[in-house]
């Protein structure tokens, strides 16, 4: 029968490729969900590693057996099949045989949950106490006790242990890492938290993103984590704590954009940049949008869908990204100015001109 | 019997139980998740009931109490509110669908036993009972939107006037049931030999949607918050 | 309103012939055609939206589809596949099937089982006319709250939601009703409920999990509704509400969902492979008992859903427990097809190859499932592609696979012809290597992690590579879609020959001829073991003669299920537009139940019931 | 089956109750209720009070389902039907509340 023939030839090698691709294909993906390098990343892995090789027994096993007895007993000249029922004794050893595995996977799964939960009231020394706020579609990050507010971007300490409590101004999101922590939503009217302490310092970014569907833009929704070391996260925080940049430094071009970003009444019926961003120091106080103090030493734009003036090769690129979106947010990221609270597409109001100079601005706020 | 006369031709049943009294229980078992949930998503927000916004307590404040956001009298914060609930009427009304239970029940009992005109006073006394108990909710709810509670006043409002109106809905469909067989049964032909059984089909529905109400009543008037 | 009833009845008296006949048949055979139909003409339509899902993932930064067409896109498949495609094409299988394995002329209720029908069209073109009027649901079949407000989604398209999800449900709670009373009370003389076929056992219980499950969905549309539609804020955070009661509501329902989805393939299944394995199912009673277990387990396992919502470790812990139990029942089955397969002659039909092809793709999606039945697991996995390839292996793998295996195994006996086995075997390894393309791959990109539902991805990920191939398998299985549709035509345009059992089958719907007379049986059954042909067969027992006397009755046609059908869209399009429409479409309704109640049915009082 | 529904009383082991008594029982019912109302206006019950509530009502609930629509004289199977979803609808909802009212991330509602 063409069947067999078919069947042993493909599945056994299919098997093998497959699951060492299921191995493989992961490692080394920024995303990959089975490279820890956090101890709560590490929890899970552990976890992940006994049910996956227990998985891969049944898989073999189950599949082994379909195709085995598909070939043995197919219809040939002279076989006549024997009519019985069952057995007892062969059902009762598989319906024991999952209760064994399941309790195999059921106890580390137990454990696991109850390392991975953090308990508010009895942090460990030394944590860093992040609040983490879903809006769509951006990431709001507040370090309460060093009085840092930045957007879509987190810097942590490595081998300091990292708590984060999650929480939506608008829709339901999900907070996920995959290399440092497991996704935990971020429900509006809710506060969960996560705790993890990474264990790998590094300049390349840990990315992050939404995992809950939140609306038009939700594939635009992502954010980065740098793991710093200690000297690196106190640079770091220094800078953020920095006062922004004053008005008197600003070139004579950035100083025109920022005359249009705190003006109050850029145009008639929108509200105006100062009505939702924060530049401190300035009349810029409002909080809907992103905090903009240092949006120049970002990475990224757009909630970590472009590269940002720290990142990139090509400033002038950003620069033209970056009016663009001025111009036109929905042309980077759809449905940001239909939403409630979105931003305005200011070209419908504003000259390049005075896009230009808003954006000159914006790469000297540092 | 009067209906014996179709014996002849008997729907086949595997339990001997007729189908049509079969599907109406299941169905039953299918309206408890459904007034369960109904009842579950009431009791999720009953524990906490936010205090109401400073404009909400100016806008309802007769006389020094507040009226139209708790379900029962409270006092927080020295404001005294009033209770939504009123437990004396809703007794009333309470009584009467009990009442109108053994009405139905009378009725099928005239049904079943061939006393075509105990049935029809009987399920008449039932449907005026049933209209009555309606009575009793639209008063009720104009009264609790006069004293500011409605769907949108907080979660108390949405989910007690959502469940208590389903409820009504059903006593409706009961009413409308009734009166289609009151109806039916004045024709001049008469009822036919299948009157025991429609009788007592809308009796088991109509006897259901009275248990839900003893529930209702308990859960939502009678236990404290 | 009598004597509209009388006149009314008049094309019972000479049966009603072509368009008509349709529109007013009560027979359970046509109806089941009627959902087969529409079932296969949703998979199609719900197909060609996953082509446009996959062609526009095909590459990063695609550009096929904007965002807003992708999301409704995504939403529609789904709701599209589960409640217009699967779920109709296993009613298609139920109606046809029950009352002819019972040895019944009919189901208990034949003039309610056209009800349902017509209320399920109704649902179902209510639910894709929103794709032309005001924009399709585009918050995912699980529309989490409060996205789904008014706030978040101006519009129309989760009215369309609301509504035509309560319409379908109740479509599916009347049939669901009706199965039940049939199978418990219309079995033939000898079918004890030991003796029924696994098909029916896991009718009933699908019929069982809807109407359970269906009510608790029912009154979270509602609450939405409302909350769209008369300002309360059941879950709205600002208002004092609370978007997490939406997911355990939905939840609630949507689990046992999943089961009413695959059951009925693990019941095709079960009929399939004893028939060409010529020897009895292994272990009947353990298959029953692990399909009751399945059943009752699913409404215990809802938050596995919502592992990741934050419910605290205590429920995650319970939850994760009685999902993991859930692994024990569905393993005895598997185990109990594979005991069915030893010691058969196993004669290897279209039929078998999706039968044995469900095994091996069901079984890799019920090891997935085990995975995120962790939830430390599933924070890894939750919401990514992972999450996506064990859902397509348990329903497309599962579901699907088990309804094309019912589809060739039974088209004879539906329609007296035979499917070409030569194509359907082409057909069947296209599914088979496309669905094992498509979905095998979103392992790997649900470990790289790569979330759900987002329309557009940068390079630089590791999703390139598995991302193009999935689509590969996307318009391979669109292929094999093609071939069966091409095969179904082709034997359509055949004369009839297929004889009355020609597998061999034990079950009884092989006693009667291909296809079945309209009464189903000349002669009502004796059944005198659990696969009754076989038992007959080896016994020498000759079916009886059929009594010229008989006089066989059968409900005659009636519009007034059409009517009531018009009726409940009348009340949906009211509920979508002006509530006056609501006002008129009851009054449908109820005109419509009077005449319905007063229609002479002839002598059978079964037939009646409101 | 004409059994069932032409000779209500005739083929059932027990058979229904008179008219005297499902008087009796309505009155019955009453009381209960009475009962109850006396039981939520009497001080100093404190948390007894849910329970005597429950068990009052549960036993009117029973009432009517076994009397008024003649469960106790049917066959077991439309008990079993029907207990069937009342039990799943109640270790549901249940459930349900157990699952809000132990909920420490709510923040405001």
């Amino acid at each position: 029968m063409r069947l067999d023939r078919v069947h042993t030839r493909r599945l056994p090698l299919a098997a093998a490729v497959l699951l060492t691709g299921l191995v493989l294909a992961a490692c080394s993906d920024p995303l990959s969900t089975i490279e820890p390098k956090s101890d709560a990343t590490q929890t899970v892995q552990n976890v992940y590693v006994i049910v996956f090789w227990l998985a891969a027994v049944v898989f073999v096993g189950v599949l082994g057996a379909t195709l085995i007895l598909s070939i043995w007993f197919r219809e040939r000249p002279g076989r006549v099949a024997s009519q019985f029922h069952g057995n007892t004794r062969l059902e009762i050893v598989w319906t024991l045989l999952p209760v064994v595995i399941l309790v195999a996977i059921f106890i580390p799964t137990a454990t696991a949950i109850v390392d991975l939960e953090p308990d508010p009231d009895d942090l460990p020394p030394g944590t860093v106490h992040v609040e983490a706020i879903g809006h769509q579609w951006w990431f709001e990050f507040r370090y309460p006790d060093l009085g840092i507010v930045t957007a879509n971007e987190m810097h942590v300490p490595v081998d300091r242990p990292v708590y984060v409590t999650l929480r939506s101004e608008d829709v339901i999101h999900s907070f996920w890492i995959p290399q440092l922590v497991g996704k935990v939503d971020m429900v509006p009217g809710r506060e969960n938290a996560v705790i993890f302490t990474p264990n790998e310092a590094r300049d390349e970014a840990y990315l992050g993103q939404c995992v809950e569907f939140c609306g038009t833009s939700h594939a635009n929704m992502r954010f980065r984590v740098f793991v710093d070391g200690q000297a690196d996260f106190d640079a770091w925080v220094e800078a953020q704590l920095a006062p922004p940049v004053a008005a008197e430094t600003l070139s004579e071009l950035a100083q025109e954009g920022a005359a249009l970003f705190q003006n109050p009444i850029l145009a008639l019926g929108v509200t105006p940049c100062v009505g939702c961003h924060t530049v401190k120091g300035t009349p810029a106080v409002g909080l809907i949008g992103p905090d903009l103090t240092h949006v120049a030493s970002r990475s990224t734009l757009f909630a970590g869908i472009r590269d940002g003036f720290a990142s990139s090769e090509d400033p002038e690129r950003v620069q033209r990204e970056l009016e663009r979106w001025i111009s036109d947010p929905d042309d980077i990221k759809p449905g940001v100015t239909v939403r409630e609270n979105g931003m305005p597409a200011w070209g419908e109001h504003l000259t390049s001109e005075q896009i230009t100079a808003l954006v000159a601005y914006l790469r000297e706020l540092q | 019997m009067a209906q014996a006369a179709h014996a002849a031709e008997a729907p086949h049943s595997s339990t001997g139980i007729d189908s049509r009294k079969v599907l109406m229980w299941i169905f039953l078992a299918s309206e408890c998740l459904f007034f369960g949930s109904l009842i579950a998503t009431y009791l999720v927000f009953k524990g906490d009931i936010p205090l109401p916004a400073p404009g909400f307590i100016e806008a309802h404040m007769h006389d020094g109490v507040v009226t139209g956001w708790f379900p029962t009298d409270r006092v927080v914060d020295g404001v005294e509110y009033a209770g939504v609930l009123n437990i004396p009427v809703t007794s009333a009304s309470t009584f009467v669908l009990l009442m109108s239970s053994v009405a139905m029940v009378l009725a099928v009992y005239g049904a079943q036993n061939g006393r075509l005109k105990m049935m029809k006073i009987w399920l008449l006394a039932t449907l005026l009972l049933g209209i009555i108990f309606l009575g009793f909710q639209v008063f009720e709810f104009h009264e609790f939107g006069a004293e500011g509670l409605n769907l949108a006043t907080n979660q108390f409002g949405a989910s007690f006037f959502v469940l208590t109106g389903f409820h009504g809905a059903h006593v409706t469909v009961g009413v409308l049931m009734l009166g289609s067989m009151l109806l039916a049964s004045m024709r001049r032909t008469g009822l036919g030999p299948e009157a025991g059984f429609h009788v007592e089909t809308i009796g088991l529905y109509w006897h259901f949607v009275d248990i839900v109400w003893i529930v209702i009543f308990t859960v939502v008037y009678l236990v404290p918050a | 309103m009598a004597t509209a009833a009388g006149t009314l009845a008049a094309p019972a008296v000479q049966a009603p012939s072509g368009i008509w006949a349709w529109l007013t048949t009560v027979d359970h055979k046509r109806i089941g055609t009627l959902y087969g139909v529409s079932g296969m003409v949703f998979f199609v339509v719900a197909g060609i939206e996953a082509l446009l899902i996959r062609s526009q993932l095909a590459v990063p930064n695609g550009e096929v589809v904007d965002a807003d067409l992708f999301n409704a896109l995504f939403s529609m498949h789904a709701l599209t596949m589960i409640f217009l495609g699967v779920m109709p094409l296993g009613a298609a299988f139920f109606n046809w099937l029950v009352p002819l394995m019972i040895g019944a002329r009919d189901v208990a209720f034949p003039r309610l089982n056209a009800l349902s029908y017509w209320i399920f069209l109704s649902g179902a073109l209510m639910l894709n006319a929103s794709w032309l009027l005001g924009g399709a649901p585009d918050t995912g079949w699980f529309a989490y709250a409060p996205l789904t407000e008014n706030t978040y989604s101006t519009g129309r398209s989760m009215d369309f939601y609301t509504v035509s999800l309560i319409i379908l449900g109740t479509s599916s709670l009347i049939a669901s009703l009706n199965f039940i009373v049939t199978i418990i009370n219309l079995r033939a003389p000898g079918m004890t409920m030991f003796r029924l076929p696994v098909f029916v056992w896991m009718t009933m219980i699908v019929a069982w999990l809807l109407v359970l499950s269906l009510p608790v969905l029912t009154v979270g549309l509602i609450q939405l509704y409302f909350d769209r539609n008369f300002t309360t804020n059941f879950f709205i955070p600002d208002g004092g509400g609370d978007p997490v009661l939406w997911q355990h509501i939905f939840w609630i329902f949507g689990h046992p969902e999943v089961y009413v989805l695959i059951l009925p393939a693990m019941g095709i299944v079960s009929e399939v492979l004893p028939t060409f394995s010529r020897k009895p199912l292994f272990g009947y009673g353990a298959v029953v008992f692990a399909g009751i277990s399945i059943a009752i387990l699913g409404f215990a396992v809802w938050s596995h859903h919502m592992f990741t919502t934050g419910l605290g470790p205590v429920p995650r812990v319970v939850f994760s427990a009685t999902t993991m139990t859930i692994a024990v029942p569905t393993g005895v089955k598997i185990f109990n097809w594979l005991g069915t397969l030893y010691g058969g002659s196993i004669r290897f039909t279209t039929a078998m190859y999706f039968a044995v092809g469900f095994i091996a793709t069901f079984t890799v999606g019920g090891i997935s499932g085990v995975m995120h039945a962790s939830p430390p697991i599933d924070t890894q996995q939750q919401d990514t592609y992972f999450i996506v390839a064990h859902l397509h292996y348990v329903l497309f793998g599962g579901a699907i696979m088990g309804i094309f295996a019912g589809v060739y195994y039974w088209f004879p006996k539906f329609t007296g012809r035979f499917l070409s086995e030569g194509m359907g075997k082409l057909h069947f390894w296209l599914f088979f290597i496309g669905l094992n393309v498509t979905f095998f791959p979103m392992h790997f990109l649900g470990v790289s992690g790569m979330p759900r539902r987002i329309y557009t991805y940068d390079a630089g990920l590791g999703w390139e590579t598995w991302n193009f191939v999935a689509t590969l398998g996307a318009f391979t299985i669109a292929a094999g879609m093609a071939v069966f549709l091409w095969n179904f035509f082709r034997s359509m345009r055949e004369e009839p020959s297929a004889p009355d059992n020609p597998w061999d089958a034990p079950t009884l719907e092989w006693a009667t001829s291909s296809p079945p007379p309209e009464h189903d049986f000349d002669v009502v059954p004796v059944v005198r073991a659990r696969d009754p042909v076989w038992y007959d067969r080896d016994h020498g027992i000759a079916p009886p003669e059929p009594d010229p006397h008989e006089h066989i009755h059968l409900p005659p046609p009636s519009y007034y299920p059409l009517l009531i059908g018009v009726g409940f869209t009348l009340i949906g399009i009211g509920a979508l537009s002006h509530l006056a429409l609501v006002a008129l479409g009851a009054v449908v309704v109820i005109y419509g139940i009077w005449g319905w109640t007063l229609e002479p049915t002839g002598a059978e009082p079964a037939a009646g019931g409101h | 089956m004409s059994a069932e529904g032409g000779h209500a009383a005739g083929s059932h082991e027990r058979s229904h109750p008179t008219v005297r008594q499902y008087v009796l029982i309505g009155l019955l019912l009453t009381v209960i209720t009475i009962v109850e109302l006396a039981a939520s206006y009497t001080p100093g019950l404190g948390v007894l009070l849910i329970p005597i509530l429950m068990v009052l009502s549960g036993i009117k609930f029973v009432i009517v389902v076994a009397y008024f629509m003649h469960l106790r004289f049917e066959k077991a199977l439309l008990t079993r039907l029907f207990v069937f979803g009342f039990v799943l609808a109640g270790a549901i909802l249940i459930s349900l509340l157990a699952l809000f009212w132990g909920d420490p991330a709510v923040i405001n509602r």
